[in-house]
């Protein structure tokens, strides 16, 4: 079959102002019609790649050729006229605007000084969900609506503007099972409508599903192209990885210990005053990993917070080691044997802004080990606390002054889970550990999760990833709006009947 | 030295210092440097100025004038001025210093150059509260600048003057009338909009003249008279308003009925004239009605003022006041002066002659505990119990 | 009080929002695209001056105006240059612009009118005013209303606006969507200034007919508190920048009175706005990426 | 030791220095400019200016002199902006500082009294802005502009009524001699040191110990500082609090240290300006105070450059603000120093 190109991209190189070479001369096609995986570690380039061919970011050199034409884009709405439209890694959204001005914006109609004609705008935008069979709430602020819903207001956003061509930039990291395959389901539907997708995501088995063909990138570099059909999951990690990647999880079996944490009958408010947790009880023993899964925005959320200090329950008990630690603040948690592995890493876990030191120590700042007098902090002292992280963790740091921003996402959040290690805990609440991880260190922080649990540690995991949850829980929660519909170990149920949980029917029921 | 050889080569030097005020602050600097630009006209010398960014600059502008010991006399322009004097004149015993307002008496190099604005403004007030009881209205107003003492004294005055022109027009009419002084403090010097606020107020209030003691704050005083003026259809007062330090009426004839004047120029003038003819004292010297170191001006007064501004500002203010020449604005001055009967401005300077041969004190008080009771006084005689 | 004291009150108060709801209204406007100033108060002081040359040499107020407007403009101008594409300090200009009027307009008065401090402004220079026995309207007073409520609608109800809003909370988005963020910052910018720069001109041209070195007095703070206040709404603007003139004009009335020391009914526009904020308002949210440069890479 | 001082060397990062000196540079090539335009010559009106800033011991003393108030309101503006907060209420708490020294030293003559009452009425002054802050969420542009405004009148009313001075109404009641700060000469007292001393602390509380690194934290990223079990409500609280504090202190300092008055002058005219001034010295230090240190003095040096130039120069003080102006907006420019970098490699190239 003779397929035509619809991108080209010949040669491109990137240089950044500070001096990264995130690009060494990359060639890339894409054929029209196909959907296109595009593979690599964290700091690859992929994502530069993308934003050059969006015109976001212009190529230091190298040429890219639109249907056989070359172009040079400016700004992004050159790109947007040539038909391509790019869905970000990071949200871009106006988190103050609701889903209509977001898609709408830059492209609102008639003149810049008319009113916004809102209704045909919307008239059109309900014509587009009902053809693809997704729904959003047009007039709430987005900054209230859950990730996956954003998500799909990223989308909506390109497709308003009618592009032949999409990027996805891991679009599935932040969603979850169900919505993944919603997602997937819009995608083939638009790829049947004939048009072309470049899907980039560290998830080996939707790539697997979703894709044509995929192209790795290794170190600014193309390592090659397979067709997905000849390809297989270890074939690509090791691609991408340059060596063999354990992609699935020893776990020796362990008999659990004594109950370090215990929820009692635990009640959550959310942001909207709304219950999200609605009296939850569970216990996560030493030497065992608790898993929680459930659809995103179903109180896991609220919970965490609950747990780790951030949020005041209204009501019920929570007990560390057997003492009641409900409602103690963040550091008082802490000194008590809690550690917690943030679900937004950029906003919670990390002060980006900051060098790798000072995030190392992020909220270990008051051990005596990094205070010469009371109230001080030694930074020598904590460089090398910084220094011993980085090599236990294989963590790739520039520095340890250099501002933690400079680290790759994946070392970001190795970062994380060394540090909240450091803190020799006895619990640790893991939410969303591994999500946008590329696949060397998603294996990393796994086998780290099950090491810990090996030495006695009890763990909490908060995951959207089923699969991450099914394959290291001893016991696993599935919480569905602020309730457990069941509380069972992974090997006794099948995926639909986890699902079926998720979706809000009791384990009870199910079995009947 | 003999006077008068190489004309072309100034003979010395003189500085002078303002203080925040600045050129351009409608009162005591500017008169200085009217006065010691003449001076430096007239004795060919060469004016170097230095102005102070805060308060902070006075040694140190000082200091800096002294140090080049090449001028015969350093003028500081305001009573801020006078502990820094106090310091750079005693570490420069050989320089000659000229004190404007500060109160420095003991020092053979420093002449402290005082003024009795009481007097001066007695007089504004007699003519205020007269040009008010002859129009049959009870009140009249004063807007200052940010109280601080030094203003104490022109409130008296006004207060004195505006008391002794009630009794002087029950005597010369046999009508009793009772005039209320409305008197605001701003809070600034700075902010011509607050003036005409307040004065929009004092007008609504029923003040029939208004007196400014504000800097340029006062400048909104003279907008607020001449709007309503405007809404009347009229082109002169009353109502009016009485400007302050300089003969100000020329800034908007018409509007101002006179100007209480502080002659710093006269004091400044002086201190260099005696410089440079040698006969330089140092200590007090106190200018007040007598030596016409304060008074109300006069129509030449004004000229003389309008006459020292530049030659194209002049041409550029005639036209913009719509007259062809400086006699026509002469003539304009001296027929907004008729809207008010001559014998007013003979009582007015009825008062100027007691005070110059001193039947009648002037309270010039120096504290808030001073104008209180200047302010609760009843009548003239009581305010003056006060000045003794 | 009668009712004429209540005219007096209220058209002084009308007048006197003019320059700071012009202001806030436009530092609102700035501020939505996520460019910072704290120059209007140097932008008032200039544009007062050179609005009142504009005036006086053409003979009419509205060119005055106009020529406030186009300093405006142009200090906009070098203000979007430094913070927008040269990505620097938001802050630091307007310290450097309020210094720079200190000594321009000074200067520019002795030299230009060679009378030191103040100028008086002719009539055919002055702006015509509604005449009232209890004080004078100015058209700007309509016209600064009828701005206010244009730029709120443009704001918040046209492409433009959305497009405005969307480059100062988050100018990633705005810039994924093609909008070029750099080009609407700047004349946000410019916008902004041209509006105090128009309140300036204002003053001088028309409210007081006069220019002084430093007649500003310090409305290019309160302007941005004002805008604060309003919660970089331009309709709130108005409304605060009002109430704010009424204290004014009622603490102003009632000093007179003598009730308690000048000082304290000094104090009373500041201490309302205070109270109403911290009873009433309370929380503003600033646009997220208010004061931010924003580069690509 | 040894090592700790090298690391702290590393830890500095001297490109802000240099691209505020290219910065500068490049003010005073503008400046030259203009000065050219109005007839001045630049390179003798520079001369004096520097003249009179460094080229005598008096000069260097009254450079330190003028650097140190604004040295500290700088501070409180830099600790401010590092825990994310605007301040701009270094003006109010000044005033506080300043009439509680003339206070409290005339009611127990001691240097050390005057000192810590001016800080606590600095930081009291502070403490509403905080409050409305934290507990009503008021933005502290409205609350800290309005609190200068009412500050501002009620320290006149205490200077022109209960605290003027019965022998001299134009100036407050003096500060005993016993309490006024010791003179190291010139009229230069031990003010300076204690100013670069707080400004040493300051640095040391912001990158040393865990009370600063929690408020610095907080100012970056309140999310994650509330989880790295950090009270981001406390940090603001303390930062007006402190930031205050060091106002006051300067407000003191300027009476207590500055002959020869020794006293608040009516109107407040030495009181006046120091907290906005000290905003400006703030950002050319980039808000860290060991930069404000040097930017103070930068600034120290133009105002008491500023006698030498109008005298010898001839050059007008408006002008001389202009030209502070043109110095002030380059140094706004960062990208200053990339633009002339990548100029002469341009340069270079060809
Ligand atoms: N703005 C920037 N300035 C400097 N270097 C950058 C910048 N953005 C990316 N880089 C560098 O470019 C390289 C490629 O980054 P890129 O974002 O393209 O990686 P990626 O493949 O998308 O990674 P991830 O899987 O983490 O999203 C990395 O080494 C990164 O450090
Ligand atoms: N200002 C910068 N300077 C240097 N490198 C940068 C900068 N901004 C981003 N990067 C680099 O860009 C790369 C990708 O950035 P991005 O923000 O996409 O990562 P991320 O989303 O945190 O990672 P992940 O995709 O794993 O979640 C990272 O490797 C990061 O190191
Ligand atoms: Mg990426
Ligand atoms: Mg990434």
């Amino acid at each position: 079959m003779e397929r035509t190109p619809i991108i080209e991209m010949k040669g491109i190189v990137k240089v950044y102002p500070d001096g990264t070479k995130a690009l060494k001369g990359v060639d890339l096609t894409v054929y029209k019609g196909e959907i296109l995986g595009l593979l690599g570690e964290n700091g690859a380039g992929k994502t530069t790649l993308m934003k050059i061919l969006f015109g976001m970011l212009h190529p230091t050199s190298g040429k890219i050729f639109i249907r056989g034409e070359e172009v040079r884009f400016k700004s992004p709405s050159d790109a947007i006229a040539h038909g391509i439209g790019m869905v970000h890694q990071h949200f871009t959204l106006v988190e103050v605007f609701d889903a209509l001005h977001n898609i709408i914006l830059g492209m609102e109609g008639h003149g810049l000084f008319s009113k916004i004609d809102v209704d045909r705008a919307t008239e059109k935008l309900q014509k587009l969900m009902e053809d693809l069979n997704f729904k959003v709430p047009l007039d709430v602020p987005v900054e209230d609506l859950p990730v996956g819903v954003q998500q799909r207001i990223e989308i909506l956003k390109m497709l308003f503007r009618d592009v032949d061509v999409l990027i996805l930039d891991e679009p599935t990291a932040v969603l979850t099972p169900l919505e993944v395959e919603e997602l997937f389901a819009v995608l083939k539907k638009l790829k049947a409508e004939g048009k072309t997708i470049i899907f980039i995501s560290h998830k080996l088995n939707e790539v697997m599903e979703l894709t044509d063909r995929v192209t790795v990138i290794r170190k600014g570099e193309v390592i090659g192209t397979v067709n997905t059909s000849e390809a297989t999951p270890q074939l690509l990690a090791r691609m991408m990885v340059g060596r063999d990647v354990v992609l699935r999880i020893q776990k020796p079996p362990k008999e659990p210990g004594e109950p370090i944490l215990e929820i009692r009958d635990l009640w959550v408010k959310g942001d909207r005053g709304e219950e999200a947790v609605g009296g939850l009880s569970f216990e996560v023993r030493a030497g065992e990993i608790f898993g929680i899964a459930g659809v995103e925005g179903n109180g896991q959320t609220e919970l965490i917070e609950a747990i780790t200090g951030l949020r005041r329950p209204e009501k019920g008990q929570i007990l560390l080691n057997g003492v009641e630690i409900t409602g103690r603040s963040p550091r008082e948690l802490y000194e008590a044997g809690m550690a917690h592995i943030p679900e937004d890493r950029t906003h919670m876990g990390l002060i980006l802004n900051m060098t790798v030191t000072e995030n190392a120590i992020l909220g270990l700042q008051w051990m005596k080990e990094f205070q010469r007098w009371k109230g001080t902090i030694d930074w020598n002292r904590a460089r090398e606390h910084t220094r011993r992280l980085i090599e236990e963790f294989e963590i790739v740091a520039p520095g340890v002054d250099a501002p933690v921003k400079s680290l790759s996402g994946g070392n970001q959040q190795k970062l994380i889970v060394a540090r909240e290690v450091s803190k020799k805990p006895v619990l640790i609440v893991a939410s969303q550990p591994t999500r946008g991880v590329d696949v060397a260190s998603t294996e990393y922080i796994r086998n780290y999760l099950v090491k810990l649990r090996n030495e006695g540690k009890a763990v909490l995991l908060v995951s959207a990833d089923l699969d991450e949850v099914v394959q290291l829980s001893d016991r696993m929660g599935i919480i569905y709006e602020g309730e457990f519909m069941g509380i069972v170990k992974p090997e006794e149920v099948t995926t639909e009947e986890i699902g079926m949980m998720m979706g809000g029917i009791r384990y009870e029921e199910i079995r009947k | 030295i003999s006077p008068g050889k190489e004309e072309t080569q100034t003979k010395g030097a003189i500085a002078i210092v303002y203080d925040v005020g600045g050129r351009g602050d409608l009162s005591f600097n500017d008169m200085a440097y009217l006065g010691a630009s003449k001076a430096a006209k007239d004795f060919n010398l060469e004016l170097v100025e230095l102005q102070s960014n805060s308060e902070d600059d006075y040694v140190k502008n000082l200091e800096t004038l002294a140090s080049q010991k090449k001028y015969l006399v350093i003028i500081a322009v305001g009573f801020m001025m006078t502990d820094a004097v106090k310091q750079v004149a005693d570490e420069y015993p050989d320089q000659k210093f000229a004190i404007i307002d500060g109160y420095i008496p003991d020092k053979d190099n420093v002449m402290s150059i005082l003024f009795k604005e009481n007097e001066g403004s007695a007089l504004a007030g007699a003519l205020a509260g007269l040009i008010a009881a002859n129009d049959g209205k009870d009140k009249v107003g004063i807007v200052l600048g940010m109280e601080i003492p030094v203003l104490y004294k022109f409130e008296a005055g006004y207060r004195f003057g505006v008391k002794w022109a009630e009794d002087y027009y029950k005597q010369k009419t046999g009508n009793d009338v009772s005039i209320d002084v409305i008197y605001q403090y701003t809070g600034t010097f700075n902010d011509a909009a607050k003036g005409k606020a307040a004065a929009r107020a004092q007008l609504a209030q029923g003040a029939w003249v208004i007196y400014q003691v504000a800097g340029g704050t006062g400048l909104g005083v003279f907008d607020a008279v001449s709007e309503v003026l405007d809404s009347q259809g009229k082109k002169m007062g009353p109502p009016f308003a009485i400007g302050v330090d300089s003969a100000q009426d020329w800034i908007k004839p018409g509007v101002i009925i006179a100007s209480m004047m502080k002659r710093v120029d006269v004091g400044v003038y002086t201190a260099v004239k005696d410089a440079v003819e040698g006969t330089f004292k140092g200590g007090i010297v106190e200018l007040g009605l007598k030596e016409d170191g304060v008074g109300i001006s006069s129509v030449d007064d004004v000229m003389a003022m309008f006459n020292s501004l530049p030659e194209d500002t002049q041409k550029q203010k005639l036209k913009d006041l719509g007259f062809n020449s400086k006699d026509e604005l002469k003539q304009y001055l001296e027929q907004t002066r008729a809207q008010v009967p001559a014998w007013i401005w003979e009582a007015v300077n009825d008062l100027k002659g007691k005070i110059i041969t001193g039947t009648i004190k002037v309270p010039a008080p120096m504290d808030k505990e001073g104008i209180e009771k200047v302010r609760a006084a009843k009548t003239w005689q009581e305010m003056m119990e006060l000045a003794k | 009080m009668n009712v004429g004291d209540v005219l007096t009150i209220l058209f002084t108060s009308l007048m006197a929002m003019v320059p700071i709801v012009l202001t806030s209204v436009g530092a609102a406007w700035s501020e939505r695209a996520g460019v910072v100033s704290i120059g209007y108060e140097g932008v008032l002081l200039m544009s007062a001056f050179f609005g009142a040359i504009f005036a006086e040499l053409a003979h009419n107020a509205i060119v005055g105006l106009v020529g406030g407007i186009v300093v405006g403009v142009l200090l906009g101008m070098l203000h979007g240059a430094l913070t927008v594409y040269l990505k620097g300090d938001h802050v630091i200009p307007g310290i450097g612009i309020n210094l720079l009027a200190l000594g321009v307009v000074p200067f520019g008065i002795l030299a230009y009118w060679g009378t030191a401090g103040q100028h008086q402004l002719p009539d055919d220079a002055q702006m015509w005013h509604i005449r009232t026995p209890y004080g004078e309207l100015s058209p700007m007073v309509f016209v600064t209303i009828a701005i206010a409520i244009v730029t709120w609608w443009v704001l918040f109800k046209t492409p433009l606006g959305l497009r405005v809003r969307s480059v100062g909370e988050n100018p990633e988005a705005a810039d994924a969507l093609g909008i070029n963020v750099e080009k609407y910052r700047f004349w946000s910018t410019v916008y902004g200034h041209a509006l105090a720069g128009l309140g300036g001109a204002f003053m001088s041209v028309d409210w007081l007919g006069l220019v002084h070195k430093t007649m500003s007095g310090g409305r290019g703070f309160i302007a941005l508190a004002n805008m604060v206040f309003s919660g970089w709404n331009p309709l709130v603007s108005l409304i605060g920048g009002w109430l704010f003139g009424f204290f004014d004009a009622l603490a102003t009335w009632l000093a007179p009175k003598h009730i308690i020391p000048g000082q304290f009914i000094l104090m009373l526009p500041y201490i309302m706005t205070i109270i109403i904020v911290a009873g009433i308002i309370g929380k503003a949210r600033p646009p997220k990426w208010d004061g931010r440069p924003y580069k690509r890479e | 030791m040894k090592k700790s001082g090298s690391e702290l060397l590393k830890s500095l990062n001297f490109r802000p220095f240099i691209e505020s000196l290219i910065a500068i540079f490049v003010g005073f090539l503008i400046g030259a400019i203009v000065l050219l335009a109005f007839g001045y010559n630049p390179f003798e009106a520079y001369y004096w200016l520097f003249q009179g800033a460094l080229g005598s011991t008096r000069g260097i003393a009254s450079t330190l002199k003028y650097a140190t108030p604004i040295m500290l309101t700088a501070l409180t503006f830099a600790i401010g902006t590092r825990t994310g907060i605007f301040n701009i209420g270094a003006e109010g708490s000044f005033y506080f500082g300043a009439i509680a020294a003339v206070i409290f030293t005339n009611v127990w003559d001691n240097m050390l009294f005057g000192l810590v009452m001016g800080m606590l009425l600095g930081a009291l002054w502070a403490l509403p802005a905080a409050v409305l802050k934290v507990y009503r969420g008021v933005h502290e542009v409205i609350s800290t502009i309005m609190l200068n405004w009412i500050g501002w009148f009620f320290v006149l009313w205490l200077i022109v009524g209960p605290y003027a001075n019965p022998n001299d109404p134009n100036k407050t009641i003096r500060i005993p001699v016993d309490a006024r700060l010791p003179e190291i000469g010139y009229g230069l007292s031990i003010a300076i040191i204690i100013a670069v001393v707080a400004a040493l602390l300051t640095y040391f509380l912001l990158w040393h110990t865990t009370m600063g690194f929690g408020m610095r934290a907080s100012g970056m990223n309140e999310k994650a500082a509330r989880y790295a079990g950090m009270n981001p409500k406390m940090a603001v609280m303390w930062s007006f609090l402190i930031g205050g504090l060091l106002s006051g202190l300067g407000g003191a300092m300027k009476i207590m240290g500055e002959g020869p008055t020794y006293a608040i002058s009516q109107g407040g005219a030495n009181i006046y300006g120091f907290g906005f001034d000290g905003i400006g010295v703030s950002l050319v230090g980039r808000n860290h105070p060991l930069g404000i240190i040097l930017a103070a003095i930068f600034f120290g040096m133009l105002r008491a450059g500023t006698a030498l130039m109008q005298a010898q120069a001839q050059v007008p003080l408006e002008i001389i603000k202009v030209i502070q102006g043109i110095i002030v907006i380059t140094v706004a420019i960062p990208s200053l120093y990339d633009l002339i970098k990548k100029a002469i490699h341009r340069g270079a190239a060809q």
